[in-house]
């Protein structure tokens, strides 16, 4: 390492350590570059897949108020990875690079996409569960060291936060509804519990990458904090709503003013991250088939543009 | 009056069929940015069905299907989920399957070029509730034309593949656009509060030629399609994607007639 | 024209005085083999195209009994196309051939097939009155001068007998069911009832090539005739279902003992003959699209064939 | 007894949804005798289906939806059009959407292949109409193997693109074919009545290398799908396209619950 080079890194850790933003442009290590495209790459990807689950149902929202909504949220699901897309680009990588990753299984996304969603109630637990932990997840990325990805989590956690009192609003709406509605919220949430609890990752003791993550300033709780954070916020939720959650071994502990609850299993989370899960094949597939039929769109976007140049 | 319930079911079908079609988009678009795009003139368009559903609600509250007695179901959800077939009042150009992009281009240009003109005129009905709607769907509606606009050139100018598929796509939607132009007796009968829609035909010529000017395109000279013994969209007379697309669409609701959502 | 052309001539027209059959190897003149070749591909593409209309229904029709019908039915119209794209082969056509000409419209089809399938009960009105029209257009076309013709037609009509007598079944078991039910019928008939007269073809003042089919054996009654014979067969059927015909001129003539009725709209029908009906483009689209989508599938299947021959 | 009765509905829903995607091919099929063989299997299939769907009926009247006073619908279609996705119990293989005739094959072989074991073993069943079922069946499930195990053979030694889409349409359906041998409670709890699917296993993947062998295939190796939860087809956790697949089935019978047909 150069003597510049070595005072380059010390203004790093300096900007860090103050809380400070590193810009585009600032230099940085590039482990930290490295691991910084993966996650907003990661979590691009999450927004794109995770529009199929909810948008399976957009055709057929029974009621015009709930379509409307359900079609801008799948729309702002989109809008998330456009500036997703575009925060990894400040950092060099390319959008149809990453697309590529994507649909062709070299780069991740959310596990807990690869869940199907049989029933419209799923539409409100994704809200309510699935969404709810994401901004568990995502509420201390605002407060990321990367200024790019920090400015775009607050616009998305803020709209995350209204999809969430959307999903928790229409849960209500049902359980007001009748005896099969309220049984369609029960069995929904008995799916979704589990997976949404393992969406914090695996438990601290097995996630060897957080230590560096916290030093960077790209993770600031470890999953084990933000579990138990979203454990204890959804329970009394549960409870105003009228359902339960399917862990015989959720209780409140007094001494430690929290929820105690059952351990996820793991290995289901293991099988879904490594490409067994129940929908795994059929979210990629849409996704390239979509990619693919696009081609010659876009294919024909690039010639008009080119042939305006000339023109011009 | 049943006559202005019936118009406003004209409206609002055609957007809210429309607007069914382009949330099928929804996952599969080319690009993000048209994922954004489509939905957001899918839900203008669900905005303005909604508005024009309640108008005929308002207006002749019999049009709205029964339903058992202490169902929740607001008007607006009982005509679109509890109608049948027969009683949708769509133009057939909306219900046609979506087939590729430049297809999709195509129906979505000719039906913006033809509703902006409709909206346009209405804007002076006698009506003041579908005056209110066509001034605000007159500013949805020149964004959704230019913007099928714009794809429609880029496609007819961009490359060999892209071009003949934007022929084939306008050929696709070309034998139902004689409909859009055909009055319909309650048009008729409102007069001073209905668009009569000859009045919009000159107009429509006129933005698609200056499109197809700037795409190089000829004008399709394929036939219309006929109606079914003088009966189609406007007289419930549909196409036979229509069913297909009424069983998706409706079936949760029809499934929970008692349901809150 | 030579002396032994001439006595082939003098041959082939004794066999058909004699109401016997022209087989594949016998002599017949050019304009004889034209006419059948482009009748008898006509006839199949009708039994290829009207599997559409019905088909539409194979996924919602609404018992499993009337599932297992109609699929039984559809299948049987494929089967009638096989055997009358071999009857056209044994004159020397081509099936690939014909099925070209079929998609690029330079073969037609019946007009009936032109008309869309908007309720269920249009698949019993189509079994009743579509079918009862074709069966008194074909119950002639079994004495056919043309013995593979001839001998399809055999064949052919036995099996739409049954299906007429299936769709009027269902009619009935629908008239018996709800007012819901009766409404759709007569819904359907009202559509159905002048396309189905229009199927005999233009009245005989304006049907120029009938008198050299009917003195070729290949036709036996007018359009005219034929339409009268229809008439007559369908109207108590109407009664005895408990439906109208949407026709005031609809009478019982006494002394010619036999309902007079209406003119349809020939305008009608020109417009649906020469591409303006409300599904003609629709209908070779997805004919072509079959096609084309099964090319690969053919191909295959002829490369298989060839490796196999170079094996053995 | 409501094992029997759900053990029945099992067996006929895999026969019912199979014989529904199938008769999706009518009037798209690569050739007219495709058309033919394929609705032939789609016939026998429904054939098999209804069989069962009686004898579900008979076993447990209960599982049978109610339906209002009066209604003339019979239990076979009662059970067809009036259960909710979680009351199917097919496995998730049948469901998928067809894909190409390559993908449709494969899944074929891959489902006949399984059924065809099923029920040589359900002959020898302690229940009569099981016995006799399976009896019948077992004829129309050897044509039904053979038929897709020639047309495997043939796409994947016919040309390139035939054999690239046999690989695609193979490993298509592989994620759902862990599922076929999964012994369900229901089974274990009717020995001698049933069959345990893991009996059919070997012969199962013995008839699979003999296909792959003549066709120059690799068995696929890809992971099988996960249930959800502990949860699959069996126990009417399906997949997404399940509920496409029954709103377009059922739209008619349920908008006629008093219907007859």
């Amino acid at each position: 390492m150069t003597v510049a080079e070595a005072e380059l890194e010390t203004g790093f850790h300096e900007t860090i350590e103050h809380e400070q933003r590193i810009e585009p442009r600032d230099w940085m290590p590039d482990g930290y570059r490295k691991t910084l495209v993966r996650q907003i790459a990661q979590h691009a990807h999450s927004e794109i897949i995770g529009m199929q689950p909810e948008g399976n149902w957009l055709t057929r929202a029974p009621s015009l108020r709930r379509k409307a909504i359900l079609l801008a949220k799948v729309q702002d699901e989109a809008g998330h990875g456009l500036y997703l897309y575009s925060a990894a680009e400040t950092l060099g990588a390319d959008r149809a690079d990453l697309t590529d990753k994507l649909i062709t299984g070299r780069q991740k996304y959310s596990s807990i996409f690869n869940y199907p969603t049989p029933t419209f109630a799923d539409v409100g637990v994704i809200g309510w569960l699935v969404d709810g932990a994401a901004i568990c997840n995502q509420v201390p990325l605002c407060r990321s060291s990367y200024g790019p990805y920090a400015r775009a989590m607050i616009r998305i956690c803020k709209e995350e936060s209204f999809h969430q009192r959307q999903g928790y609003e229409l849960l209500m709406c049902m359980m007001r509804g009748t005896d099969e509605q309220r049984a369609m919220v029960q069995e929904s949430v008995d799916r979704w519990w589990w997976p949404s609890l393992m969406m914090f990752g695996p438990p601290d003791d097995d996630s060897p990458n957080t230590a560096q993550s916290m030093a960077w300033g790209i993770k600031r709780h470890t999953n084990d904090e933000l579990r138990q954070r979203f454990v204890d916020m959804t329970v009394p939720q549960a409870d105003a709503l009228g359902v339960t959650f399917p862990d015989p071994g959720l209780a409140w502990n007094a001494e430690r003013k929290s929820y105690d609850f059952g351990e996820p299993d793991w290995s289901e989370l293991k099988a879904v991250i490594t490409g067994h899960g129940p929908c795994n094949a059929q979210r990629i597939e849409q996704r390239k088939q979509a990619h693919d039929d696009g081609a010659w769109v876009r294919e024909a976007a690039t010639a008009f543009a080119h042939k305006q140049k000339e023109t011009a | 009056g049943t006559a202005l319930a019936a118009y406003c079911l004209m409206l609002a079908d055609d957007a809210l069929i429309m607007s069914q079609r382009l949330a099928e988009w929804s996952t599969n678009a080319p690009e993000l940015e048209e994922e954004v795009a489509l939905a957001n003139i899918g839900l203008d368009l669900l905005g303005q069905a909604r508005l024009l559903l309640a108008r005929a609600a308002a207006a002749d509250a019999p049009c709205v299907p029964a339903l058992p007695d202490g169902s929740p179901v607001p008007a607006e959800d009982a005509l679109t989920y509890f109608r049948d077939e027969r009683e949708f009042r769509n133009v057939r150009l909306v219900e046609a399957a979506n087939g590729d992009f430049a297809a999709s281009t195509a129906r979505l240009f000719c039906f913006s070029a033809w509703r902006l003109g409709i909206l346009q005129r209405l804007r002076e009905s006698s009506d003041p509730v579908l005056a209110a709607v066509a001034a605000k769907g007159v500013k949805e509606l020149t964004y959704h034309r230019d913007y099928a606009a714009r794809w429609l050139v880029t496609l007819a100018q961009g490359t060999d593949e892209s071009r003949r598929r934007m022929v084939d796509g306008l050929a696709r939607s070309w034998p139902y656009v004689g409909e859009l132009f055909d009055t319909h007796p309650v048009e008729s009968s409102l007069a001073g509060t209905a668009v009569d829609p000859t009045d919009v035909r000159a107009e429509f010529d006129d933005a698609l030629a200056t499109v197809l000017g700037a795409a190089a395109l000829e004008r399709p000279d394929a036939p219309f399609a006929q109606s079914v013994g003088g009966k189609a969209g406007r007289d419930g007379v549909h196409t036979e994607t229509m069913g297909h697309l009424l069983a998706e669409m409706q079936s949760v609701a029809r499934a929970h007639p008692m349901g809150t959502w």
